[in-house]
């Protein structure tokens, strides 16, 4: 049951710059990666992936609009309508694998570093462009023995790109998968270096969604729905897809070039 | 002969089954995923003049036992539609374009349009409950379907369907407007005029407050419209609303619709609904000496 | 003041919950049970003329998210009815005497009858979609409805509701004619025109065909119903259709109903659901801050 | 889920005088005492208590009229509509118990013979005008250790009614309740029975029914529905009841003296 409910906010933590997290009980099973369409009354309602999924779910929220903007600014005890989850989540791969996020991206991927059976068998790679965008550094420590930092402008960890880094890691230490959620051009990047060392994944995409629920066919890429198809995809699979890195649709369904 | 094999008008599926109109079918690279999935021939989301955003969210409202969206007929509009097209085209199946429009002449664009970018039928949106000036408002008026059928008959080469709406007690009298407009076939239904409102917040669900109910809760509606379809016109039915199986879509079968379209089941069960409800009409037939689909068509009209 | 309290025209209700008609409202002796489970009102029966036997079974085809049913209006008749009335009214809670009828000389004598046994106020059936020459036939026109109420009105001295259908785009023409002839109020929706098939034995399961559909799958379609009325006219509105818990009810009254009417759910659910509406209702009120459930009624009206 | 479903007839078995079972298998969870509404098409649907209620359903069919005429010329392959199971069905008692069959209603408690743990705690009475309409005599054996049998005409075990039998019985042994269903003259007779003995009792009614699932009011008696609140009542409600024994509806809700 995917239906609309009504929940109590019942918890507000700002998590970085502009982000900020909305804790809610919700008596739904939610798998890591899977989302859910989150409702502001008069405003919006947007997709939002699921940080928390356990008892008492959660969403982080970037403030970068009307919608997103409005959720930011909700206190505890404020409501939301949610549906969901919807979209296929990460499936839990066999052995030692790597978790990367990138800005916002790591929200989404927060739960599949949990999902890890032992801290030794995930590692995280979290990158940003400084070091006040990146969030859950500690609550990824908690799961995971091996937490890489990389901030572009070298103000925490790494100094470069999230990719690179991973580059690296991935010279270190063999993956059996790497699990992914960040900007679409970060994932263009990263899904080159998997490729590069023979490494399967599984990334979380994003197009505009309208129903959310595989129906009106607004979010799709190459005609698969990125709600209900994904929003996680393979790697072998991303690559195949032209629309990719290249371009997204508009409301309309017009074609906008990235 | 593949026993599944359907005619409509002119145009022959592989078999009953199609896509609805509204799912999926924005862009033409996923009405080719449908097609791979096995559907018998792909409506397109309804097409207008000019690119439309529809409505903001919330446009679509859902429970285990139906759906209220309103999506605000959002399309690309019909120049952009053309690279759509072209790509669908590459899928074999027929394809149906389906056409909105607030006036005749605007119809009749469309419609001409579809047909140029390889169309192989026009299926008429006379139907939707919620854009206001379009759809249901003239899809209740048998003289205004007749008027419309009539000149995009008049205009294209390609068969027209068109599809009604059951918000009315004039469905059957439509239908004969469409009929003797010169129209190839009717489907029915498009989606039942509902709202949902929201306790907690006061206030109606959907950002447009009207919406369309579709999904299991509509089949018995559906089921009743194309029964009392079938009696009083010869042209081909196709039968939509609230077909999640093989079974659900026989009834359309056996109430009198020569093919099925799937809507809401796209999102409540995926691509797999097509393959289902295939396999199960053919196990059915075997186990029944049934040799082709078309022998059912309207059994459930016979009086016993 | 009981912060549930409910007056429709002059009748007044402990609590907007009422049983719809056709649910156990056969005998006098189950509107008390009824009564006594916590019901606000309760409306008998559609009663006519002379008694009828209803169709032969099937009657009724179930299943989990709705009921398709055709009864055929079993009844007793309204001479034979006047001994469940003088039981029904030992039940203290007001009687609303639905009454069916083929010509305004027949809704006449039968209003009349129940006024005489005690009736609280008469619910005219202008609804049902299933029984030929009574129902849903009269009451798609606004002229025959203005005229049966008029009529009617003239004749009783107690308040006069029309209950009304669904299956039009006509509703809220009719529900204006409802109250142009001084109808006291209007019950929406009674059940949508459905019919429901069986693949094995290819033919209709029920034996009158055609049925009508009830349960969970029409509450937005009622929910519409009511929200269209509510702008409309300035009668009360009773809200009936697919309500199973206190939600569903709390939704119905948000649209604009100031009682609502429980049908289906008295089988899904049993007699609990009205004191399930009822805790509900109270809980819910009693969180926000609302001293009566009037407040409450239409504010998902309101624009924002 | 009691919705509408069509099953084959796996097993035809002609019972007694006029009486047949038709099983079936349907994947629904019965209990006993509880019924199915059974749909003849063209003819007509009635109610019809579960005599079988194990991975095989069954019912057992008096041929008295038109739809049980047809129900029982029905063979091995043949397809009926089944809705159901509806009604409350027999709650297990506490301790021995005493099962009470007259006539066609012997298969409607036969399950509440088999529901008992152990053949000691269960006694049988069941009684019939002759010897040839008792029915599911082996079978009652096979699960209780004290089988009674009752026929008016002596022809076959105790010679007179089985509620006179059972007056003795309860003089005899002890029981924390009585299950029973049959004709309601013999149901009147025995709850006087019953109530001489001081012992509570559980008993299976039958009124007109067209719905069968607690909608429609027409089965009711005293304001209950039978399909719904009953068919099984207690003793002590059924005593309660004005009309038990002496009036019913008909199907237009007129009321019929019995
Ligand atoms: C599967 C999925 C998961 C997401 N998870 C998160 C998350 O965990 N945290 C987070 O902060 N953001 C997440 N997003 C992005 C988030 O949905 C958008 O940031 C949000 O919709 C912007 O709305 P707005 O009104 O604030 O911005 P607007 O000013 O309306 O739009 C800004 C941009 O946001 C995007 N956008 C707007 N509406 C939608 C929509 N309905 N669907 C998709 N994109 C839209 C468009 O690219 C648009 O140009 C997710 C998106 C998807 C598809
Ligand atoms: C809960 C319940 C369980 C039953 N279980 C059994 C059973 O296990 N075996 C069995 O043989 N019979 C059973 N009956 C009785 C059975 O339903 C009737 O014998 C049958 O309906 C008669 O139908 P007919 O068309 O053959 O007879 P008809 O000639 O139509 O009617 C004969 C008589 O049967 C009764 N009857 C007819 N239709 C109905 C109906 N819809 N509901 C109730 N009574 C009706 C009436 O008293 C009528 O006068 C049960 C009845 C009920 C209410
Ligand atoms: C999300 C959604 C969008 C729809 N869009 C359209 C549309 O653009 N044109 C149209 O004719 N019907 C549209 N419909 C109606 C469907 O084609 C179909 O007639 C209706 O949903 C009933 O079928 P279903 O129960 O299988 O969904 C839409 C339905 C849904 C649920
Ligand atoms: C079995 C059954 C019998 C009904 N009989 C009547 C009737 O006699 N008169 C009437 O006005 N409505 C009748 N109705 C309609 C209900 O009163 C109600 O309007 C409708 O069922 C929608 O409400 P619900 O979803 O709560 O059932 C009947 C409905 C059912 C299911
Ligand atoms: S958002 Fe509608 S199909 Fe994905
Ligand atoms: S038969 Fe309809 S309520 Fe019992």
């Amino acid at each position: 049951m995917n239906g609309n409910e009504v929940v109590r906010i019942t918890e507000v933590v700002r998590e970085g710059k502009g982000v900020t997290t909305l804790r809610f009980e919700l008596d739904r099973t939610v798998r890591p990666g899977q989302f859910f369409m989150v409702w502001v009354p008069g405003v919006d309602e947007v997709p939002m992936s699921a940080s928390y999924n356990g008892k008492v779910k959660g969403i982080t929220v970037k403030d970068i609009g009307e919608a997103t903007g409005a959720l930011c600014s909700l206190n505890v005890g404020d409501l939301i309508g949610v549906r969901g989850p919807y979209g296929k989540g990460f499936a839990q791969p066999h052995g030692v694998y790597l978790v990367v996020g990138g800005g916002t991206g790591i929200a989404a991927v927060m739960p599949a570093i949990e999902m890890a059976k032992d801290r030794s068998i995930v590692d995280v790679a979290f990158g940003a462009r400084s070091g006040s965008e990146i969030i859950f550094e500690e609550r990824a420590r908690r799961s995971s023995d091996n937490v890489m930092i990389s901030t572009d402008d070298g103000s925490h960890g790494y100094h470069g790109t999230v990719v690179a880094m991973v580059d690296e890691m991935l010279a270190k230490r063999s993956y059996s998968q790497i699990i992914a959620c960040g900007p679409e051009r970060m994932l263009y990047y990263l899904l080159q270096v998997c490729k590069k060392h023979g490494v399967e994944c599984q990334m979380s995409l994003e197009r505009f969604m309208k129903c959310g629920s595989g129906l009106c066919g607004s979010c799709v890429i190459d005609g698969r729905r990125v709600c209900a198809d994904g929003p996680i995809f393979l790697g072998r699979e991303i690559d195949e897809m032209d629309e990719f890195g290249r371009s997204k649709r508009d409301e309309t369904g017009r074609i906008i070039k990235l | 002969m593949n026993s599944l094999r359907t005619v409509l008008a002119r145009v022959v599926l592989d078999n009953p089954t199609m896509l609805a109109s509204g799912m999926m079918g924005e862009t033409g690279a996923s009405l080719t995923k449908v097609a791979a999935a096995g559907a018998g021939a792909v409506v397109t989301k309804s097409v207008g003049i000019e690119p439309r955003t529809g409505y903001i969210n919330p446009t679509l409202f859902e429970t285990d036992g139906y759906y209220v969206n309103a999506m605000g007929l959002p399309n690309p509009g019909m120049d952009a539609y053309a690279e759509e097209m072209k790509l669908a085209r590459a899928s074999k199946v027929p394809i149906f374009a389906s056409v909105f429009a607030a006036s005749i002449k605007d119809f009749i664009s469309v419609s001409s349009k579809m047909e140029e970018y390889g169309a192989n039928a026009i299926e008429l949106n006379l139907s939707c409950p919620h854009a206001k000036g379009y759809g249901m408002e003239m899809g209740i008026d048998p003289d205004i379907v007749h008027d419309i059928v009539k000149e995009v008959k008049g205009s294209v080469k390609i068969p027209v369907f068109a599809k009604l709406t059951p918000n009315t007690h004039r469905l059957v009298e439509v239908g004969l407007a469409v009929e003797k407009a010169g129209g190839d076939g009717i489907v029915a239904i498009n989606t039942v005029k509902a709202i949902a409102i929201s306790v907690e917040f006061r206030r109606p669900v959907l950002s447009n407050i009207y919406g369309g109910l579709s999904g299991p809760a509509v089949k018995p509606i559906g089921l009743r419209s194309v029964y009392d379809l079938y009696g009083k016109v010869s042209i081909p039915i196709i039968g939509v609303g609230g077909i999640d199986d093989w079974r659900d879509a026989m009834e359309y079968i056996m109430a009198g619709a020569r093919a099925v379209q799937v809507g809401s089941a796209i999102g409540r069960k995926g691509l797999g609904v097509f393959e289902d409800v295939k396999t199960g009409m053919r196990d059915y037939m075997e186990a029944n000496g049934v040799k082709s689909i078309s022998d059912l068509v309207g059994v459930a009209n016979e009086r016993k």
